[in-house]
């Protein structure tokens, strides 16, 4: 089977020749597969997300590696065209639901944009679909929600607005980053029960960016552990989360907290676990030269 | 059994609704704590869980008496301190401490940590505070050349340390801990928690310990308070909490946390 | 209601300071060897003969009847005489906060489209200096470099006396271009060029380094990558989102140093010799024409609250959060 | 960094001038000689030796003018800026830790100030006053105040919000200590980032005054003041008009820069 997603070798840093943020990343994503994507903060994953969308901030850009999406290589591709096959196919769910919406426009536009701007749909089917997509995320009055402003709706319902507005163009990958780190859990569970049901239904690809090991566990069969850019575990979830997984994985998932065992988490990261993956990083820099 | 350390008997807390803004008159109160009443035994950690808007933060301040309860009764060691004023409020000061939420905001970036951790003990006048604040950083791993840094300096890990040596410099008999490492990584919430567990254990510290997370109050506290919307709806020990959740929330709370184990059901449970 | 209480104080403190001169203007106006008899007819016929809380209650009665006294120079009513120069002063101050909101805009657009390149740094070097070079040194510069060394644009009057037309209102700027009377719009451009842009420079930097700033932080956020990855190119992202958020930040801004224009027309009205309330009100001061005095700083004080009232109703306009109740 | 040691060294230099203007100006700033009236600089034609900045139109010496000038320049930028900085910074530091009923009546005096034009109530201020540099530094100090309390008002507010002043609360600490240790070392840069600043506007504001004819007599060498003889002349001796703007314009620029060099120099302590 071919991937839909498919990075190779990818090195990003701040400026050319400084500090890299991710180095020789490679990961793949099937179509209607759910990958993670786990680490510790700095840890560069929200990176992989954004260098995949084309919105890395100011300075900071690919330096090389490909990204290959449905046999693509994006970083080939002139901006424009970039942009157009990123708005049609490829969509994201932010991390905070109280920045993600624009405070000065109000629900519906935001929610139909990307179908009339970059598919040139006409307006009445556009609204005709966002009122549809917020029945299927459980919005009762589609209608008056599309009439508000962000500020008039609870976080939740935000946060239900955007994973319909992610959904609207039928995309082929959702890139969640930690869609649910603001949230309490008990919405936290509702909002991944709907990710996850949606996706099913549309059978999209779902890269899902997150720190928290519980999360991965129970949504994704495949992840990559991250450490300081580099990928330093990268298997089926079974396998991580069972038998065999790499040290540094281990400590994480004995790190997580966890009610029915307690006195077997919260284990602190060995000392020589962290030595031993700096001892990598720093050898990989050394023969690492800015193309 | 000993007289409890606090005792909390239907505490209220009620602050005027900033949203409500009338033309004329006071503006309308919004009850945030509805009759609380619980006690904190000396020597024990207490656990405050709840979701956001439960009021265990506003119950946190109250605790400590950085808000005033505007009903009920809150005694500490016996005194009434509901009402107390600065004056009256003076003498237990030194004894009711509080680690912050967010270090960033609560240690002031102009002053080093050996001054943030040896300020209390100056102010109250101890010999030796220099040493003695050298003591407490020795204590939560910060010794040697950390005395002299300044908060900006430090990693996220490091600051909360420095707000925990804050706490610990006057020896006090009550500690507050405010969702100390809710924003924190996973593996440095562990060193931490087994800090502060370590700390109970050689220092016999009586501590209220405020989180959202579940499974770190299990791991942590001895008794447990469930917070919905300024009630409490379950407390008891809290094996026995978790063993057997009385009050459906409990039990909802717990089933939403997700483990470290796959489990591709999860999702679709009720 | 906060309004008026602040009206009436600054009514109070212009009087209060007043009064407190050691100066006589009814002596300054009698000729030398004028007797005590006449000096005190004088200074009944003006209400000087009184004490001052009592002066104060009559001239707030008049001012309440929209009679604002008669000025001990020149003469005149001064409501007449006030409302006579405020045309020329307004349209000054509207053309230079234009002229600045022109400038300090694209200069923010450029800063931040281009940031973190060579553009960014000189849009930031030409903001520090004109920030920090009040309008006072703006207009003895373009004196010197227009008016003398290249002189391209005369540096007194509003109008060429030639073509001062007779207008039905004071705001001939205004008026010339509904009449589409263009060489008389055009003069009167040329003469305002120069103090209308010394009045911009400041202004227009202090919007440029707020609204790139705000502009920077609002590009940062969540909805704004959003819509980098919905497909907009930087300019679109740039327009379509941003800059509305980042304007809100700007506007209150704007309205508070917008009222430090208007109170330094005052200064380069003088310096330009242009008839406006500024030039008036320098005059009256010297002269110590209290009655004209008073009426000017309550009207500067009028506008600067106008100024902020109409920031207030903008803002409200602009930000969806406080459009209901 | 090159900004702050650029306006560092140009008022450094401004300072020497101003200490020892009698042994450095080379000639008697009121010393007029009508045979010497709208000498050129040194540069141009026509010039007399040891008149390096030429004459004016009564024969005065420029640069010895400005040297002079910049004593009452800096005289007017240190005590108009030090007493506006004095009376804000209490002023809005009570306002904002104090709150209440304090914060209020101060609130709406700063409003009452700023609803005046500040030139137009300056100049009204030295015409009541009388005219001097005692009046100037009344009236800058009088008027500027609102600068810094407005500014420290809106900081100490943000300040006392913030976590370690519950935290000083908690072990103890009295309300005046409070602020005394969390709240003003907070504060304090920028205080002194604005009091920078206001010595730029004092200098301005005492040319201002001095180009009405209302600063201190006329004769006394001020900037403001050469510059209103400087504006008569422009045709004949733009020389005159030159000098003065020229010194204003740097002074002015480097204090304004020298604050923001001073920010920039405290701001990475807070982040």
């Amino acid at each position: 089977m071919s991937a839909l997603l498919r990075i190779e070798g990818l090195n990003v840093s701040v400026g050319r020749g400084g500090p890299r943020l991710l180095r020789d990343v490679s990961l793949s994503v099937a179509a209607g597969e759910t990958h993670g994507l786990v680490g510790e903060s700095g840890a560069g994953k929200s990176m992989i997300g954004k260098a995949i969308a084309g919105v890395l901030p100011r300075g900071i850009a690919v330096r090389s590696g490909r990204i290959l999406f449905d046999g693509q290589d994006l970083t080939a591709l002139p901006r424009r065209a970039r942009r157009r096959l990123v708005g049609e196919r490829i969509a994201i769910i932010p991390q905070d639901p109280l920045t993600a919406l624009n405070p000065c426009r109000r629900i519906g536009g935001q929610i139909t944009d990307r179908l009339v701007h970059i598919l040139g749909w006409d307006a009445g089917r556009a609204r005709a679909r966002a009122a549809e997509l917020l029945d299927e995320v459980a919005i009762r009055e589609p209608g008056r929600v599309m009439q508000a402003y962000p500020h008039e709706v609870s976080g939740g319902m935000r946060q239900r607005v955007l994973i319909a507005a992610a959904f609207a163009a039928e995309p082929a990958l959702i890139i969640a980053d930690e869609p649910t780190t603001a949230l309490d859990v008990t919405v936290q569970r509702q909002v991944l029960r709907l990710i996850g049901e949606l996706q099913a239904r549309h059978g999209t690809a779902l890269l899902f960016v997150t720190h928290d090991m519980g999360v991965v566990a129970k949504l994704c069969r495949s992840l990559s552990v991250l450490y300081a850019g580099k990928v330093v575990d990268q298997g089926p979830a079974a396998r991580i989360f069972g038998p065999d997984p790499h040290p540094y994985a281990r400590a994480l998932i004995a790190a997580t907290p966890r009610y029915d065992r307690p006195e077997e988490s919260l284990m602190p990261v060995p000392e020589a676990v962290i030595a031993a993956l700096d001892a990598e990083v720093a050898a990989a820099d050394r023969d690492w030269t800015d193309g | 059994m000993a007289e409890p350390l606090i005792e909390a008997r239907d505490l209220r807390l009620a602050l005027p609704d900033l949203n409500a803004r009338p033309l004329f008159g006071a503006a309308p109160r919004v009850e945030i704590l509805k009759g609380l009443s619980f006690d904190v035994a000396r020597g024990r950690v207490l656990g405050i869980v709840g979701e956001s808007g439960s009021g265990k933060s506003t119950l946190g301040r109250c605790l400590v008496r950085l808000l005033e309860p505007t009903g009920g009764t809150l005694r500490f060691d016996g005194d009434d301190i509901t009402h107390a004023d600065t004056r009256a409020l003076k003498r237990h000061r030194r004894d009711l401490q509080m680690i912050f939420q967010d270090p960033m905001s609560s240690l002031n970036p102009r002053h080093s940590v050996l001054r943030l951790v040896e300020a209390p003990m100056r102010l109250y006048g101890v010999a030796n505070a220099e040493d003695r604040a050298r003591e407490v950083l020795e204590r939560v791993q910060l010794g040697g050349a950390f005395a002299r840094r300044y908060p900006h300096q430090l990693s996220g890990g490091q600051r909360q340390r420095v707000g925990i040596a804050r706490a610990l410099a006057l020896s006090p008999r009550f500690i507050l801990a405010d969702e100390i490492v809710s924003g924190l990584d996973v593996s440095t919430q562990a060193q931490i928690i087994r800090l502060l567990e370590r700390l109970v254990d050689e220092m016999d510290l009586t501590l209220a310990f405020i989180s959202h997370d579940l499974s770190v109050i299990r791991r942590l506290c001895h008794e447990v308070i469930v917070l919905r919307a300024g009630e409490i709806v379950e407390a008891g020990p809290t094996a026995e909490v978790f063993a057997a959740p009385k009050h459906p929330y409990t039990a909802e709370l717990k089933a939403a946390i997700p483990l470290p184990d796959p489990d591709a059901g999860w999702l679709s449970q009720p | 209601m906060t309004t008026v209480v602040t009206l009436f104080g600054v009514a109070l403190v212009v009087f209060v300071v007043i009064r407190l001169a050691p100066g006589d203007p009814i002596a300054m106006m009698l000729p030398p060897g004028a007797d005590a008899e006449d000096m005190a007819r004088l200074r009944a016929a003006y209400g000087l003969d009184r004490s001052v809380p009592e002066q104060f209650l009559i001239w707030l009665g008049g001012v309440v009847r929209g009679d604002f006294g008669t000025s001990i120079s020149l003469r005149q009513d001064v409501g007449a005489l006030v409302l006579d120069r405020l045309p020329a002063t307004l349209e000054l101050a509207l053309l230079a906060l234009a002229i600045a909101v022109a400038i300090g805009t694209t200069l923010a657009v450029i800063g931040t489209l281009r940031r973190q390149r060579p553009a960014e740094s000189a849009v930031d070097l030409w903001n520090g200096m004109t920030l920090s070079i009040p309008d006072f040194l703006w207009g003895l510069i373009f004196i010197l470099l227009f008016g003398v060394v290249v002189p391209l644009f005369p540096v007194s009057g509003r109008i060429s006396p030639a073509l001062d037309p007779d207008y039905a209102t004071g705001f001939l700027l205004v008026e010339s271009l509904l009449r589409l009377d263009l060489r008389v719009t055009g003069d009167l451009l040329h003469h305002m060029a120069l103090p209308a842009l010394a009045l911009a420079l400041p202004l227009s930097a202090v919007i440029a380094q707020v609204l790139k700033q705000s502009l920077k932080e609002v590009m940062h956020l969540d909805y704004v990558t959003l819509a980098r990855a919905k497909g907009y190119s930087e300019i679109a992202v740039l327009f379509r989102e941003a800059l509305r958020n980042a304007v809100l930040p700007t506007l209150t801004l704007v309205g508070v140093q917008f009222t430090f224009l208007i109170g330094g027309t005052v200064i380069v009205e003088k310096l330009f010799s242009y008839g406006g309330l500024g030039n008036l009100a320098i005059d009256a001061v010297i002269n110590r024409d209290l009655p004209l005095i008073q009426g000017i700083v309550l009207l500067f004080a009028v506008l600067f609250i106008a100024t902020n009232l109409i920031v207030d109703l903008a803002y409200a306009a602009l930000n969806p959060r406080l459009r209901h109740g | 960094m090159v900004r702050l040691w650029l306006a560092g060294g140009w008022l450094a230099l401004l300072l020497v001038a101003a200490v020892f203007a009698p042994w450095i100006a080379p000639q008697d700033p009121l010393a007029q000689d009508l045979f010497l009236e709208r000498l050129p600089p040194v540069w141009a034609e026509g010039h007399e030796p040891g008149y390096y900045l030429g004459t004016d139109s009564l024969g005065r010496d420029v640069l010895s003018r400005l040297i002079h000038g910049a004593r009452i320049a800096l005289i007017v930028a240190i005590l108009a800026g030090g007493a506006a900085a004095l009376i804000g910074s209490v002023l809005g530091l009570l306002a904002g830790y104090m709150g209440g009923w304090t914060d209020r009546v101060i609130g709406r005096v700063i409003d009452v100030w700023m609803s005046f034009p500040p030139v137009l109530f300056a100049i009204l201020l030295v015409a009541v006053l009388g005219t001097g540099l005692h009046s100037v530094i009344i009236a800058i100090a009088v008027i500027d105040w609102t600068r810094f309390a407005r500014v420290i008002r809106a900081e100490t507010l943000a300040q006392s919000r913030m976590d370690y002043v519950a935290s000083a609360v908690v072990i103890g600490r009295s309300r005046l200590g409070i602020l005394a240790t969390e709240v003003v070392p907070n504060v304090l840069p920028t205080i002194l980032v604005l009091l920078s600043l206001e010595m730029g506007i004092a200098v301005i504001v005492e040319a201002i005054l001095s180009f009405v004819n209302l600063s201190i007599s006329s004769d006394d060498p001020t900037w403001g003041g050469m510059i209103a003889e400087g504006r008569t002349q422009i045709h004949f001796a733009p020389w005159v008009l030159v000098a003065p703007m020229v010194a204003l314009f740097f002074t002015v620029l480097a204090f304004s820069q020298f604050g923001e060099g001073l920010k920039d120099r405290i701001d990475p302590v807070l982040r």
